[in-house]
């Protein structure tokens, strides 16, 4: 078995000793050159001997109503009328990996949820307890929990394979080269090249999705309808806790200091008041 | 963003001092990953038996191939070298594992009395000895040497060959070499479909 | 007339058994919760088998501090009617903090802040048990509220802050209890207490009149 | 492919697959690369993605092609030939052909017999007893030699270019609408980029497949788009072509091979009753040249036909037997697929041999497919996989103790544990490696094929019976002779000098004196002395455009784009420097493998060296239903032919008895008032992927597509149950209710258009209505392949 060294770590007591800085991958979805083909939802569960969930059509292309504990990518199909031309929309719906990773800093059990020096943010099922906080955390819905393992699973990027230096599976078996694979800023670059391109086009709002709410991600698009984000299911501006949570870190710190003043005023409290016995109280007093 | 590395592990410091002074230093370096399936696996060099693309794949195999083994396919991707595909595959070229390997494959032949609601299994030897004699029978009943104006014909019409677009170009010659030879002239296969 | 250090009955076995059944479990989560939200007391979490199985046990510990809180309430509700004289008591609170009996209005079988306990202990385990049932099943909920993540984070958000007072609350009362008047803690372990105690901290309870002394305990005296 | 033999001579893709990026426009048409060719399709994508080419789509349907086109047109199933007329036209109305190409390399220039005419709807030569046409007023005006005249202006009225420009001038934009069903203008639109190639720096590529050859018109069809690619200049350079996309690993391969009706391997032809000696069959089946020019390269069929018959035949091939030409069953009567079905139905047949097949499931018209198998003796199904058509007597509504039909299976090999080589639909033929061996009780295809030799071979040996001297005769040369290997095979069809025994490198070396034998001509070359070509795995792409000669073999000899020849202009120079075919240097053609001697001067002879014209054949007297492709509609229509309404149809199709019946006819339009087209989706192919858990998992259910506004008449909820029916049978199953499917406007007419796929079966992992229970037994005039894509159904919510 072979080891990875972490960027970031769930739960840490004290700063990951990581001080090296290892090229950061990043996988790149076109989703203009992406058919539906399945052949990454596929991919990643054949390489990842994920199980066979039975599935029923329910009026769509689309194989799995959700993703799940077994289904770590999902192609999610949409028919939508932009500009007077029908356009069907096929997305990627699996982990973006992102640079600050909402699910990392939810999650509570120490180094169940690591993130790699090379971007990778991976769930450690040894670590997991299941208590699903990661799931509330992500920005993108994507952590699903399994009822029997009592564990959350999601796309680890192929970690065995990244660190073997093979590509995901994934990107490997994209038919169409809509799924590229590179450094972070190589494939910045080829976003932007493909943003050039679809202009080129005639399309007017491409962008690059690596939404900075969230200090990027590691997976990114190449978004041919900018301005319908949501369209394409995409959130506009993700952050890495959702609303009611942000803040909750520097509030933590603020409830030991409240757990520790009570424990503390209790000692003062007795060193300088002391205690009060009964016997010791003339009756009379009274 | 609020929750910085730094932030949050003073935080959570922070907090734990004020508890406890008791506690673990659970931040690890190194996480473990999965060893990569394919390590020990040897390569074979094959194609996608699907459509006519011509994806190149590389089974990978697991079991030496000595005496006592009976290798058996792990995983099968594309082949990065092949021009064609350059290693990709669609979802059905990405889970042709399932098919090498299919629990779903027969290994026995099988045969279905006229009238019968059920199959029986027979060995090749029965199978095969059938099947000759099946043949033999239909050729020398619908041999024709000469048709209606006398020409010579010699053509076999009552039995017809079908397929297959899925065999290899030398098991495709064979078939045709064999058949033609036989005098048979309905032949045909998917190509027409 | 009995002596001072006579023991009169306080608590019945009913009324024990159920406090500690709260306040165990109520320890458990505390201890458990805390190590969920603080890495470095994780290892609190072995207290109930690991991780995970902390994980899985929280909730159904849960479940027994609910239904011992549900009793608790059912067993002292009457008793912890805030009136005039409680309002009284709650006055000179800081007089009471100090051991200046003579300024704190007599209290009756449980004072002004004992009531005031009671509620607050009473609220936060009903903030507890809908926050914490929310936590418990995130699918159940996803699957019926629109937007479940905000829903369940606010819920999170809830669960701490509540286990944060719960928390001051457990210390003031072990604190109190245990420490600052010696004599208590007895109370909720032979369910007895001394006549000098009662006069000390309860002056206005008449423990012979108090139904507790109806019970076998008070008979086997 | 008969229509792209007869206008280029060879009847395969032109191109190859990484040959599609190098193209500025692809139109995707009668095909979806995208779920039926995804890896083959990201060439056209990389033409997209790197120097901006348009791809376009014209299809019934919004498909996943569509979803990453440029554009997408909507046409009614069947109306392909109108809409492609009317690009025809778009070229010749506006002069946006390539001039010089058309005038060098298409029979443009050639006059056609004053006794050829087109009146409606009929060609002249129609023989309304006989359901066909005599072609003979379709030759060209000979001269005193013999040879075709010419008319190098192009202006005379009966030369090809103006006769063309005569017939298709019907196809008006008005009319191509009103056929069609799309509005006049998105057919300018795609016009616009469909036709933008005619010059010598452009080059666009054609991507078809079922969606043209399955209809009734199906070779038409395909000659319309060849003609187009023709009249653009298209045809023999990198970037173009017109690319037939096969469905099955190995369909190119078994169609060289010649698991065909009416063909032997290589393409050489069955002989027939008429051509009573060797002499007589070579004499027919060689082609005269019809100008000086022309290299005519089919006339050396009688080298591969007698070297093939000395590799079957051996020793027993001899001069004094025309070497062993009778030892072949000889037939000019149609044995295609429904031919033999229909045999079967008529109770003619008493044996059936499927291998590596599921006809039942590959219909068409199930219901008549399940009553023909019950009329055989016996069958014999040889497959890895039980298959449905194994088990026809226990298909739903079947009794199986009706059925007196004696059915074996045999387990056989798969791909992946056998080696051998697969050519795709590009004509790469690529070797493949053994990767683990057969379970226990499984034996390959050879082994089956050579115990039945055998054991048919030792009856007759033994008890005498029907003619059997070819199978006492047929050669068996293999080192184990009930197991033959596939590089032994792969030898016996490359041919060797007969003298020597040194395995031939080209099929230039095979003579006709006996003295060489060759399995396969076409395939003379792949494994020579210096071994496996087919083997060959060099990455190297020294031309750039993705030709890769050192890997694999490609036939002919290792040519990457055939009729390469006409990437250059007659000097020789090519049209484009930049994606240069082949181009002469003085000496020598440079580039690929050139379709014309290596160093053949430019002009000596034409480039399309297969014809007997020496170029491609805009105007073709080779297909049996018209030397002008011309718009008639599927035998199942909503509505009349607005071209000529007393030839609503193809009049010369062959009519299987009974069949008629099972159509609806003009009346029972407003019984079935839909036009239906099946297909496959990219997670399955055909019926095998049924065994693959992952598949099944993707794309579990049969499904109906039925357009959004059909669904909301008729009540339909997406995902609720429908059943859909024609005159043969129903099917039911979920509904997708969509917005990929509009409607259409035909002849003033609102037309909805519904769509079901083919995969599913009754024996698999999940079970499914067949697709095939709705679709008419009938076939195309040329090929007979069924008409799957265009036929009447109604539809109603369950």
């Amino acid at each position: 078995m072979s080891t990875l060294s972490i960027r970031r770590t769930s739960a840490a007591t004290s700063p990951a000793p990581g001080i090296r800085s290892t090229p950061e991958y990043a996988k790149l979805i076109d989703i203009g050159s992406c058919i539906g083909c399945k052949g990454c939802e596929v991919a990643c569960k054949e390489w990842n001997d994920l199980k066979v969930e039975p599935t029923a059509n329910f009026g769509s292309y689309q194989s799995h109503q959700d993703l799940s504990a077994h289904t770590w990518v999902l192609m999610r199909f949409d028919e939508v009328e932009m500009s007077g031309r029908l356009q069907w929309l096929i997305t990627k719906d699996a982990c973006l990996h992102c640079e600050e990773p909402g699910c990392l800093y939810a999650c509570p059990a120490p180094g169940a949820i690591v993130q790699y020096e090379n971007g990778i943010v991976d769930i450690n099922q040894d670590r997991c307890i299941g208590c699903q906080y990661c799931v509330t955390g992500c920005p993108f819905d994507i952590p699903r929990f399994d009822r029997d393992t009592k564990k959350v699973y999601k796309c680890n990027m192929c970690v065995d394979r990244v660190d073997a230096g093979l590509e995901p599976a994934c990107v490997k078996t994209c038919p169409t080269h809509a799924i590229s694979w590179g450094s972070k800023e190589d494939m910045l670059a080829l976003a932007d090249q493909k943003v050039d391109l679809l202009r080129r086009r005639g399309f007017e709002n491409p962008v690059t999705y690596n939404p900075a709410g969230i200090g990027g991600t590691h997976m990114m698009y190449v978004v041919p309808h900018g301005d319908r984000l949501a369209d394409y299911r995409l959130p506009a501006t993700p952050t890495a806790s959702p609303a009611p949570l942000t803040g909750l870190g520097a509030l933590k710190r603020i409830g030991a200091y409240v757990l520790g003043f009570g424990v503390l005023s209790s000692l003062v409290h007795y060193l300088t008041i002391g205690p009060q016995t009964a016997e010791d109280v003339p009756a009379d007093e009274h | 963003m609020d929750v910085s590395r730094r932030g949050f592990l003073k935080a959570s410091t922070a907090g734990g001092l004020a508890l406890s002074a008791l506690g673990f230093d659970l931040t690890p370096a190194y996480a473990a990953v999965r060893q990569l399936k394919i390590r020990n696996a040897r390569e074979y060099r094959t194609l996608c038996p699907y459509c006519a693309v011509g994806c190149g794949t590389i089974a990978y195999v697991h079991g030496s191939g000595g005496l006592n083994t009976t290798p058996t396919v792990i995983h099968v991707e594309g082949d990065p070298d092949n021009p064609i595909n350059g290693g990709t595959l669609c979802p059905k070229g990405a889970s042709q594992m399932q098919l090498a390997i299919s629990p779903r494959l027969r290994t026995s032949p099988m045969i279905r009395d006229p009238r019968a609601s059920t199959w029986r299994e027979i060995s090749w030897d029965d199978a095969m000895d059938r099947f000759a004699r099946r043949f033999k029978e239909a050729r020398d009943a619908s041999f024709v040497e000469h048709d209606e104006a006398g020409r010579t014909v010699n053509r076999c019409e009552g039995i017809a060959w079908v397929g297959s677009a899925t065999v290899a170009n030398e098991d495709a010659y064979l078939i045709t070499k064999t058949m033609r030879a036989m005098g048979l002239v309905y032949i045909d296969h998917q190509a027409r479909i | 007339m009995s002596t001072r250090s006579e023991l009169v009955p306080r608590f019945s076995s009913a009324q024990r058994l159920v406090h500690w059944a709260v306040g165990l479990s109520f320890t458990l989560l505390l201890l458990t919760g805390l190590a969920f939200s603080y890495p470095a007391l994780f290892w609190l979490t072995h207290l109930l088998g690991g991780g995970t199985s902390a994980m899985v046990l929280h909730p159904w510990v849960g479940v027994v501090f609910s239904a011992a809180m549900g009793a608790t309430f059912v067993m002292w509700v009457r008793d912890m009617r805030l009136g005039a004289a409680d309002r009284r008591w709650l006055r000179a609170i800081q007089a009471y903090a100090r051991h200046d009996t003579g300024h704190v209005p007599p209290a009756g079988k449980y004072n002004g802040g004992q009531k005031l306990f009671f509620w607050a202990q009473t609220l936060l385990a009903l903030v507890f048990l809908v926050s914490g049932l929310a936590l418990w099943f995130p699918g159940a909920i996803a699957a019926v509220v629109p937007a479940a993540s905000t829903l369940l984070a606010s819920m999170r958000l809830l669960h701490y802050l509540a286990t944060l007072a719960g928390g001051l609350l457990l210390t003031l009362h072990v604190y109190l209890g245990l420490f600052a008047f010696p004599g208590t803690a007895r109370g909720m372990v032979d369910g007895k207490v001394s006549r000098a105690w009662a006069a000390l901290h309860h002056p206005a309870w008449r423990p012979d009149t108090d139904p507790v002394t109806t019970t076998r305990d008070a008979e086997r005296r | 492919m008969a229509s792209l033999a007869a206008t280029f001579g060879r009847g395969a893709m032109t191109n190859h697959w990484k040959d599609i990026k190098n193209a500025d426009v692809v139109l995707v048409m009668g095909a979806n690369p995208a779920e039926n060719h995804p890896c083959g399709f990201k060439w056209a994508l990389e033409a997209r993605n790197t120097h901006g080419a348009r791809l376009v789509t014209i299809d019934p349907r919004f498909t996943r092609t569509s979803a990453v086109a440029d554009d997408h047109l909507q046409i009614r199933p069947g109306s392909d030939i109108a809409l492609l007329g009317g690009l025809v036209r778009h070229i010749l109305t506006n002069d946006l052909h390539h001039a010089d190409y058309v005038r060098a390399h298409t029979n443009a220039s050639f006059l056609v017999s004053d006794r050829f005419s087109f009146e409606d709807g009929l060609f002249s030569g129609f023989d309304a007893a006989a359901n066909r046409y005599d072609a003979a007023s379709w030759e060209y005006e000979r001269d005193a030699d013999g040879y075709a005249r010419r008319n190098p202006t192009l202006e005379h009225p009966r030369c090809v270019f103006q006769l063309l420009r005569a017939h298709f001038d019907r196809y008006t934009p008005a009319r191509v609408a009103d056929i069609t069903g799309c509005s006049e203008e998105a057919f300018l639109r795609i016009a616009d980029i469909v036709c933008s190639t005619g010059t010598a720096d452009r080059v666009g590529t054609v991507m078809y497949a079922v969606g043209w050859t399955m209809h009734t018109v199906g070779s038409q069809i395909i000659r319309t788009g060849a003609i187009l690619q023709l009249l653009l200049g298209n045809i023999g350079r990198p970037g173009g072509g017109i690319n037939a996309l096969r469905g099955h690993a190995n369909v190119q391969g078994a169609t060289d091979h010649a698991i065909v009706a009416g063909i032997l391997p290589g393409y050489l032809r069955v002989p027939e009753p008429a051509q009573t000696s060797l002499a007589e069959h070579l004499d027919d089946a060689t082609p005269r040249p019809l100008v000086r020019e022309t290299l005519n390269y089919w006339g050396n069929y009688p080298k591969f036909f007698v070297s093939q018959l000395k590799a079957w035949f051996g020793d027993r091939a001899q001069p004094d037997n025309e070497f062993g030409y009778h030892y072949l069953g000889k037939t000019d009567a149609d044995a295609t697929w429904l031919s033999i079905w229909d045999q079967a139905h008529q109770g003619n047949l008493e044996g059936f041999i499927a291998l590596g097949f599921n006809p039942l499931l590959a219909g068409p018209d199930v219901s008549r497919l399940q009553a023909a198998m019950a009329k055989l003796k016996w069958k014999v199904v040889i497959d890895p996989f039980m298959l449905d058509s194994a088990e026809f007597w226990k298909a739903p509504g079947m009794d199986p103790a009706a059925i007196d039909t004696e059915v074996l299976y045999l387990p056989t090999t798969h791909w992946i544990e056998r080696d051998g080589s697969f050519t795709n639909s590009g004509r790469w033929a690529q070797w493949k490696e053994k990767a683990i061996d057969p379970p226990i009780g499984v034996r390959s295809d050879t082994r089956v094929l050579s115990e039945l030799f055998w054991r048919v071979k030792d009856l007759y040996a033994a008890e005498g019976g029907a003619y059997d001297e070819p199978i006492q005769a047929l050669t068996w040369n293999y080192l184990n002779p009930r197991e033959p290997t596939l590089p032994e095979l792969a030898q016996e069809i490359n041919g060797h000098d007969l003298a020597s025994g040194r395995r031939l490198g080209s099929f230039g070396e095979l003579k006709d004196d006996g003295s060489t034998a060759s399995g396969n001509w076409l395939y003379c070359g792949s494994y020579p002395e210096a071994g496996n070509q087919m083997a060959r795995r060099s990455t190297e792409d020294p031309t750039g455009l993705g030709m890769h000669h050192g890997w694999a073999w490609s036939w002919p000899l290792n040519r990457r784009v055939l009729y390469n020849r006409a990437s250059a202009d007659q000097a020789g120079a090519a049209w484009e420097g930049a994606r240069a075919g082949i181009a002469w240097n003085g000496r020598e053609w440079i580039g690929d493998v050139p379709d014309y001697g290596r160093t053949t001067r430019p002009d000596a002879v034409g480039a399309f060296i297969m014809t007997e014209e020496g170029v491609a054949r805009l105007f073709s007297p080779l297909l049996k239903d018209g030397p002008i492709p011309e718009h008639y509609e599927p035998v199942e229509s909503p509505t009349g032919n607005i071209l000529h309404e007393q030839v609503a149809i193809n009049p010369v199709l062959r009519w299987y008895d009974g069949v008629r019946d099972t159509l609806a006819q003009e009346a029972d339009r407003s019984a079935y008032p839909y036009p239906c087209t099946i297909y496959r989706v990219v997670e399955r192919e055909h019926f095998v992927t049924s065994n693959v858990p992952y598949l099944v998992e993707a794309m579990p259910d049969f499904f109906v597509e039925v357009p959004e506004g059909l669904a909301a008449e008729k009540g339909i909820a997406n995902g609720g149950q429908v059943r859909v029916w024609s005159r043969r049978g129903e099917v039911q199953g979920t509904a997708i209710v969509t917005k990929r499917i509009g409607p259409l406007t035909v002849n003033g007419q609102t037309v909805w258009t519904v769509g079901v796929p083919v995969h599913w079966g009754f024996v698999g992992l999940t079970q499914g209505a067949m697709a095939n229970q709705l679709t008419p037994f009938i076939g195309d005039a040329n090929t007979s392949c069924p008409e799957f894509k265009a036929f009447l159904v109604n539809v109603e919510a369950v």
